[in-house]
């Protein structure tokens, strides 16, 4: 029989929450093992492409002279509200955005989570790959103490495990912090195909000056069929990452295939020309965690810290979720070492690496938009109707009819509450209020 | 709250959506196949032949689930991506579901 | 004598019979000797008693053949093969040195190559004369067949090349030939080689589940509608001595195993015929089979993409199309003998 | 028992894209991977020395990244691991390869005593399989290639028993050790390497050899000088065109087999 391998501290899954908490863990002096069940850091991270920089700058200040490898820099956003034959693009393009480093980045998560993992390595991380964690390993008393992987002589021992495991969080729920997987209501199914096009042609067609100015667009309406969902299109260096997105429900109650939702979008007269002659060079899908702030896991127990997905840290209105990871891996981090400190490690003392993500947006966030996935649930109209009418209205204000201004603004409005009730917009906008106010 | 069914799909809407062949779309992911672990697996067929409307055949992004003619399900596991969709969207969780062994499965190129 | 350029050809063959490559190379050096001013086409025989060759050889246009006839050459070994070769390499210098690329052939010519410090371009589908430089041009695919590339050989000689069986047209042999025999010694003795043959297993084809070298496969898809298709299929592969191979589809099934899985997903494979029954040929399978040379798709969906990739397709039912097939061949053979594997 | 197994890094010809202007591979989005015959390679040198004590050593040939192929080959049990990295070696033919590796391995012998050698049997990028046998060649040493299984192996009396994968079946071979064998998959399957050997493989850094440390390799015999073959032209070849396609309702079954069945007479691929 092997030794025991003991360490200061486990953290489970190489991804944003884990490789941050693992920096954090090494920089403070302890012996941390960060274990990833891919091939490498990043072989099973799969999202739709924005990375914001001000959490990586916290956990790793000197992240620009590492030469982290971003895509393009974001220097125009917004959102496309798509009717199945136009849109009415609302784009911000700003001096702002062009500093440098910029404050979001477009990125593929492959190349992206394996440089972000050799950081971690950089400052004395022990980075396993190709093992999978399988289980807790407790004490007596319950307390966790290490885990075992599917390795021959694979239990490792440590007093504290950093649960980041991701989405699919069986281990969060094999440890008693989560009852049972949330319902698909409130987890949400995307899909995403990343289409190389050479550099020249991008930087053409979405009128970009080179290679660091780039796009992000998030896309509401006909592009998932209006159905309470978004799609995104974001340009890479080399190409586009476009995809759709939708609460998994839909697509039980609806029976649709993401593939043919995707090839729809793909399809649409304004996307097409977009895409025209690129290749697919990788399709992929991932789950979203949209629990919400009230059902998210506990995030500490005896001897454990859950970050990132796998507590449901995604901010989807806002598109963020790897800067929420890379915040709560941290403080995480921050909280394993000053349990070492302290040495102690009850679930008493980890809380309050809660009560430090309380303070910080990651929790802010959360909390302020708790209702939002059941404002859409309950709303699911809002996408079609509102985005449909913003169509029409922008087709009726731009052509010239022949009518007094005057008639066609009254035009524009009456046509809202012929689709809609003035009761029902009313309520609507209630509604959305009060998911965005929490 | 969401318990309801939703308002079905207009058929003009669902009559927009192309037919898309997915085993074209999983050529260009690549793939470290476990032969000897299947990570994904059906509980009990029999609750899959109770099931009408058979969801898992539709959200698959990948579409691992396929029925055969005697109206079983049968398992691709070896083109999933691991998203977990079928182990939280099946309605009656007839789905095992396990994470393949450390270094097997998909292995995205970019991400 | 010097001026002479021998564009030499290996004689392959094992117990006494000859490797049909052989004549497919020396085929192929005459056309090149057209090309290559003050050329001759000759062949390089070895082995033990087989003399006999040397005069099928000259039927096939070679003008020369030198043999080296040892006991110590009576099974093929590496090292007293490559030993004696390399040394009338030496001797005569050829300027060009064809070998057929197979187990034996590839084995032999890196160990020439080496020998004689040389180029080798292994596993050739074309051969030419450079128009310019006069040298030989020899084209491969290389990167799994996505890539097509040329090689030259411009200092050292000779220019070797393997050639894979049956890329090349089987010439018709003349009825009689002619030809000079250079009898040359080994300078080997066994007690020097170290590698001893102890026993040849003959390997029953039909019992080799593994698909990847399989050099006829018969693979069923979703088209069957049941396992029991493959009931059809074990019989026209046992017919032709291949295997069973499958759709990722039928796999996902449980009908068969999935170690006869074909695909993206599954196994490449490079047989010699393929018979693609009930397979739709979505991408992720064809990529699995575009190595094959002869690939027959029954599908009765006309749009199947297998099709696309199939030298021969038959739109119809399998179940009536199959069926057929076995009794054709079988009527065939009780006309022409046991079926075999061409050049195996 | 000492093993030394030659491995490669190479693209995942699986994935790969070649840019059809330049016929040159395009390297982003492929992944490297070790050479999959050489990963069973190095899986029998494991079990080898399991069985009989000793020790594995991998070297490649390659650029600074391959380094991480040698670390994976620590984590299936390799002791010992040494990359031979230069700009000189670049371009190198296989003539030129088994000349550094010949070399590098007889560095090696000069240390301690090798029993065997072991070579995948082709590279999957370029499939010639004809560095292994060059290696032996230069080596003097006995070649078995397609090696399929081990029958025995005495490190003690020198001696194995091999069998070998030809057109006309398995042979089994004796030979004297050290041979070097150039193996298929089915040498040895590959098993889940243990945690521990996960865990050291990850801390473990291969040696790198220049070209002229620790050897002093001769710089007319490596890299293209050493090389006497070149690329002339590179293409990817032209989309094979489908064949006829026949409708058993308009011919009948039996002319459309028999059809079909003329059609790969021609072809000449398999005789009925």
């Amino acid at each position: 029989m092997p030794e025991k391998l003991m360490y200061d501290a486990i953290v489970v899954g190489a991804g944003p929450a884990g490789i941050s908490a693992a920096i954090v863990l090494a920089r403070g002096g302890l012996k941390v093992m960060l274990i990833e069940r891919g091939r490498f850091a990043g072989a099973k991270n799969f999202f739709g492409g924005v990375l914001y920089t001000h959490a990586l700058a916290d956990v790793l200040p000197d992240y620009w002279d590492r030469k982290p490898p971003f895509e393009r820099p974001v220097t125009e956003q917004g959102y496309w509200l798509m009717s199945p034959d136009g849109v009415v693009r609302i784009m911000h393009k700003s001096q702002h955005y062009q500093k440098e480093p910029a404050d979001a980045y477009t990125a593929l998560r492959s190349g992206f989570d394996s440089w972000f993992a050799q950081q971690a390595v950089s400052l004395g991380a022990l980075l396993i790959t190709k093992t999978t964690v399988v289980d807790a390993i407790r004490d007596e008393k319950g307390r966790v103490i290490g885990v075992r992987t599917d390795r021959p002589d694979g239990d490792i021992y440590a007093p504290i495990v950093i649960v980041s495991e991701g989405v699919n969080n069986l281990l969060t729920q094999k440890m008693g912090l989560m009852k049972a997987d949330l319902p698909p209501r409130l987890i949400a199914l995307s899909v995403k195909e990343y289409i190389g096009l050479p550099s020249k042609e991008i930087e053409t067609r979405f009128n970009l000056s080179g290679a660091k100015e780039g796009l992000a667009i998030d896309i509401f309406g006909d592009a998932t069929l209006g159905l309470p969902g978004t799609a995104f299109l974001y340009t890479d260096k080399q190409g586009i990452s476009i995809g759709v997105g939708l609460l998994l429900e839909e697509f039980v109650q609806h029976r649709l295939k993401p593939y043919e939702v995707l090839a729809r979008f793909k399809n649409h007269p304004v996307i097409k020309p977009y895409l025209a002659g690129g290749e697919t060079l990788e399709y992929g899908a991932h789950l979203i965690p949209e629990f919400g702030y009230d059902r998210m896991p506990d995030l500490a127990a005896d001897g454990v810290l859950v970050a990132g997905d796998a507590a449901g840290m995604v901010d989807a209105l806002h598109r963020e979720g790897t800067n929420l990871a890379m915040t709560a891996g941290r403080l995480a981090g921050e909280t394993a070492l000053a349990a070492h400190k302290q040495n102690d490690f009850s679930a008493g003392f980890l809380r309050a690496y809660r009560r430090d993500l309380e303070s910080t947006f990651v929790l802010k966030d959360l909390k302020q938009y708790r209702r939002m996935t059941d404002f859409l649930d309950s709303t699911p109209h809002f996408m079609s109707t509102y985005v449909n009418y913003a169509n029409e209205a922008a087709l009726r204000y731009f052509s010239a009819h022949g009518l007094p201004k005057r008639d066609m603004e009254d035009n524009i409005v009456k046509m809202l509450f012929q689709r809609r009730s003035f009761f029902g917009v009313a309520r609507d906008m209630l509604k959305l209020f009060q998911g965005m106010r929490g | 709250m969401s318990d309801k069914a939703h308002t079905p799909l207009s058929s003009e809407i669902r009559a927009t959506l192309p037919n898309v062949n997915v085993d074209d779309l999983l050529a260009s992911i690549k793939y470290y196949v476990d032969e000897d672990y299947a990570h994904l697996w059906i509980k009990d067929q029999a609750v899959c032949l109770q099931c009408k409307d058979k969801p898992c055949m539709a959200f698959c992004p990948v579409a691992v689930y396929r029925v055969d003619k005697q109206g079983h399900t049968m398992v691709g596991y070896q083109a999933c991506v691991e998203c977990g969709s079928c182990r939280v969207g099946c309605p009656y969780h007839n789905i095992g579901w396990t994470l393949p062994r450390g270094g097997n499965g998909v292995a995205y190129k970019f991400g | 004598m010097s001026d002479t350029k021998r564009i030499w050809v290996l004689i392959e063959q094992e117990e006494g019979k000859a490797h049909p490559v052989s004549w497919e190379l020396l085929g192929a050096a005459q056309r090149l000797s057209a090309e290559l001013p003050g050329s001759v086409v000759e062949g390089v025989l070895l082995g033990d008693n087989v003399e006999s060759i040397a005069a099928e050889a000259y039927r096939y246009g070679a003008t020369k053949v030198y043999l080296i006839d040892d006991p110590v050459l009576k099974v093929y070994r590496n090292a007293p093969y490559a030993f004696g070769i390399a040394n009338i390499v030496k001797k005569f210098t050829p300027e060009i040195f064809l070998v057929g690329a197979t187990t034996l052939g590839r084995d032999l010519a890196s160990a020439i190559a080496t020998r004689v410090a040389t180029g080798l371009t292994a596993d050739c589908t074309e051969l030419a004369i450079d128009p310019e430089k006069h040298i030989l041009a020899a084209t491969r695919p290389t990167f799994g067949g996505n890539l097509m590339a040329t090689i030259l050989c411009k200092t050292q000689r000779p220019q070797m090349a393997t050639v894979r069986p049956r890329v090349l047209p089987s010439p018709n042999p003349a009825e009689t030939g002619t030809g000079e025999l250079v009898r040359e010694t080994l300078g080997m003795t066994e007690d020097e080689v170290a590698v001893k043959l102890l026993n040849v297993i003959a390997t029953d084809a039909g019992d080799q589940v593994d698909i990847e070298y399989a050099d006829v496969i018969v693979a069923g898809g979703r088209g069957l509608g049941a396992p029991e298709g493959f009931k059809l299929l074990e019989e026209l592969a046992e017919l032709l001595g291949g295997v069973v191979g499958a759709s990722r589809a039928v796999v996902d099934a449980g009908w068969i195993n999935v170690s006869r899985q074909i695909g993206q997903t599954g196994k490449t494979v490079r047989p010699k015929l393929f018979i693609a029954a009930g397979i739709s040929g979505a991408i992720q399978h064809r990529v699995g089979i575009t190595g094959s040379d002869f690939i027959l798709a029954i599908n009765n969906d006309p749009n199947a993409a297998i099709f696309s990739v199939a030298d021969f397709g038959i739109v119809g039912d399998l179940y009536e199309v199959l069926p057929e097939l076995i009794n054709q061949i079988k009527a065939q053979r009780a006309g022409h003998g046991a079926a075999e594997v061409a050049h195996a | 028992m000492h093993a030394i197994v030659a491995i490669k890094q190479v693209p995942d010809t699986s994935n790969v894209r070649i840019n059809p202007e330049t016929g040159t591979l395009i390297r982003e989005g492929v992944p490297a991977i070790i050479n999959p015959y050489d990963a069973h390679a190095v899986e029998l040198a494991v079990r080898l020395k399991r069985k009989f004590g000793g020790k594995v050593t991998v070297i490649t040939m390659g650029p600074p990244k391959a380094s991480e192929a040698l670390v994976e080959c620590a984590e299936q049990g390799a002791d010992r691991g040494i990359l031979i990295s230069d700009r000189k070696f670049s371009a190198a033919d296989t003539l030129a390869t088994s000349y550094v590796l010949a070399r590098t391995i007889e560095a090696l012998m000069a240390e301690e005593p090798v029993d065997l050698l072991l070579f995948g049997k082709q590279a999957i990028d370029g499939d010639t399989a004809q560095v292994g046998p060059g290696v032996a060649t230069r080596l003097g040493l006995p070649l078995i290639s397609y090696a399929v299984s081990v029958e025995s192996f005495d490190p003690i009396a020198r001696t194995g028993v091999v069998h070998r994968r030809t057109e006309r079946g398995i042979e089994v071979l004796q030979t004297t050790l050290p041979a070097l064998l150039t193996v298929e998959k089915e040498i040895a399957a590959i098993e889940r390497a243990p945690l521990p050997d996960v865990i050291r493989a990850a801390q473990y850094t291969p040696e790198v050899w220049s070209a002229s440390e620790p050897v002093a390799f001769d710089v007319t015999k490596i890299g293209i000088k050493g090389s006497p073959t070149i690329v002339g032209k590179a293409y990817t070849p032209p989309p094979k065109k489908a064949g006829a396609a026949v409708k058993v309702a308009d011919k009948g079954v039996a002319p459309t087999v028999a059809e079909a069945l003329a059609k790969i007479k021609i072809a000449n691929v398999v005789k009925f």
